[in-house]
């Protein structure tokens, strides 16, 4: 049984939540991946670093993070410098053998860079050539099975790494979709920062039982969507279930599991 | 505000005096899409021919 | 044959030299661990980050970072989140399969909490009580083999973990030796931003040819002579030799080892 | 620079007015060695009895 647990990023949720819950899978023989994000992190570090932060936008209104070469390196900072320590750290003292990666090590997110593209920035259409950004092509399975089979917790997140050798930011739900499908895992278990998905993103009281792929013209955007995006993927990718959950809770992951039944 | 002309038709090309390299504008006569490669001096070039969105 | 190779630190010394030399060891089956520092990186993200960087002195004249909680948060940013993607990146161009740790992965690196103690800073004598920094106890050798036995080039650093499941800072070069010792490597190479032990630091035509554990009275103080102390326990512990390179030429290993013989 | 009490004979103890916290400084009668623990105001303590050296 592999669960894969995508966790961080959200402000006001806390990723060493899930050290109880990794512990406790991993005590029973559950094979477990935890891939983070942490873009509160990166936004904060940025504030300090005085690296401003910008988002690109398409005419579809999505929107991703603006990551020229300054973010990326406060990308990299952040997220391998400060969320991992310590989400590995909080791993460590629940007695769980937590070892970190991003896809740099072992070349185990590999993604096409992305090339010259426009797109909307501060409402001004540019040529945008300087975003240091990829769409992931291939996950490496053979080290991420050999820490597994080493009785190791895979501790990944972006960013990826190109096909000149240079890393590339990815978006961490699509990357956790992607791992989850190629290391053929049982659950995929999105942790964020609302109750469940809600029908209107602002009111908490507004989660939906169900909601089926193939629904158009869903008022779902933002992270939700590319969340709902990772999630079919993952599902037509052959995981075996995709759970959207509180991750604000105390065990939100086995409170999504039904337990450790 | 400034008038540059289209490398392309050789058109009037109005640029926003706020404009910033690398911004598209186009052309009001030929509607080719066009690049602000440099704001000091103000220079239009062709735009890449780029893909506008995430490709998803 | 295994070879630890402990680089990086000194300011004008370029890490990523290794990565040929690496990517030669293992080719011909050998394994490697790359242990590194990084205190160039980690002052200058210190003063980009405004966090001013002191040294404790003690009495006999050593002196060491002092690592308050902010200074390590910036080691941790640095070495994690700078130094070690950096060089991760360049092996995996050079075709090298290398995951980075830190010594809180896996609690690889475990050490002693350094307990309140009275200093030298600026001038003044103090007491210490902030001061995040540990002595190596133990490291923990059943990961770092199974990595290995997978094919894969450890790359680690500082900080370890202590017995509170806190990181604290531990000296890289004495790291190094721990590592080796507890290995039972064959070879640990020192690369330096020196020609070689000096007996003159100021002055590069005074590299020594030959230089006794035993000697006392010695003029080698500061970085080298820890590195020499850090030697001197690496060999006592078993490890074949132990070489102390100059780290800023091409092929510094291959040279250090004498070719490949 | 501040005259403090020595927290163990009494004695009359000066302070630079430099002194920051955690400072370590000896009293002149009884040998002790003091921590001053605050700056404002100025508060003398007995100091923890630890190393000085690294222990290497
Ligand atoms: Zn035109
Ligand atoms: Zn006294």
């Amino acid at each position: 049984m592999l669960t894969v647990i995508k966790c961080g990023g959200g402000a006001g949720q806390d990723p060493v939540h899930v050290s109880p819950d990794v512990a406790a899978l991993t005590a029973r023989g559950d094979r477990v991946l935890v891939l983070h994000g942490g873009s509160a992190s990166v936004d904060h570090l940025a504030g300090r670093l005085g690296v401003p932060q910008r988002r690109l936008c398409t005419p579809s209104g999505t929107s991703s993070r603006y990551t020229d070469p300054a973010t990326l390196e406060v990308l990299l900072l952040a997220l391998a410098g400060q969320v991992k320590p310590m989400l590995l750290a909080d791993l460590h003292r629940h007695g769980v053998a937590a070892i970190g990666l991003t896809g740099i090590d072992v070349g185990v997110l590999q993604a096409r860079r992305r090339s010259v593209h426009t797109a909307e920035l501060d409402g001004r259409r540019v040529v945008v050539r300087d975003d240091q950004t990829g769409t992931l092509t291939a996950v490496r399975t053979g080290p991420l099975h050999a820490l597994m089979d080493a009785g190791l917790v895979p501790v990944l997140s972006p960013p990826a790494i190109a096909e000149d050798g240079l890393p590339v930011n990815v978006d961490a739900d699509r990357a956790a979709a992607a791992v989850a499908v190629a290391l053929g895992a049982e659950n995929l278990i999105f942790l964020t920062g609302a109750p469940g998905l809600l029908a209107d993103p602002d009111d908490e009281t507004t989660v939906l039982a169900e909601h089926r792929l193939t629904d158009g013209g869903s008022r779902i955007a933002g992270g939700m969507a590319v969340k709902l995006k990772a999630a079919e993927v993952a599902l037509r990718g052959g995981v075996g279930q995709v759970l959207i959950a509180d991750g604000r809770v105390q065990g939100p992951v086995l409170r999504a599991l039904g337990g450790l039944s | 505000m400034a008038m540059e002309l289209c490398p392309s038709c050789r058109g009037q090309v109005v640029v926003d005096g706020s404009a910033r390299a690398s911004e598209i504008v186009e052309c009001p006569e030929c509607g080719s899409v066009l690049e602000l490669v440099s704001t000091n001096p103000f220079a239009l070039a062709l735009a890449p021919d780029v893909a506008e969105d995430w490709g998803e």
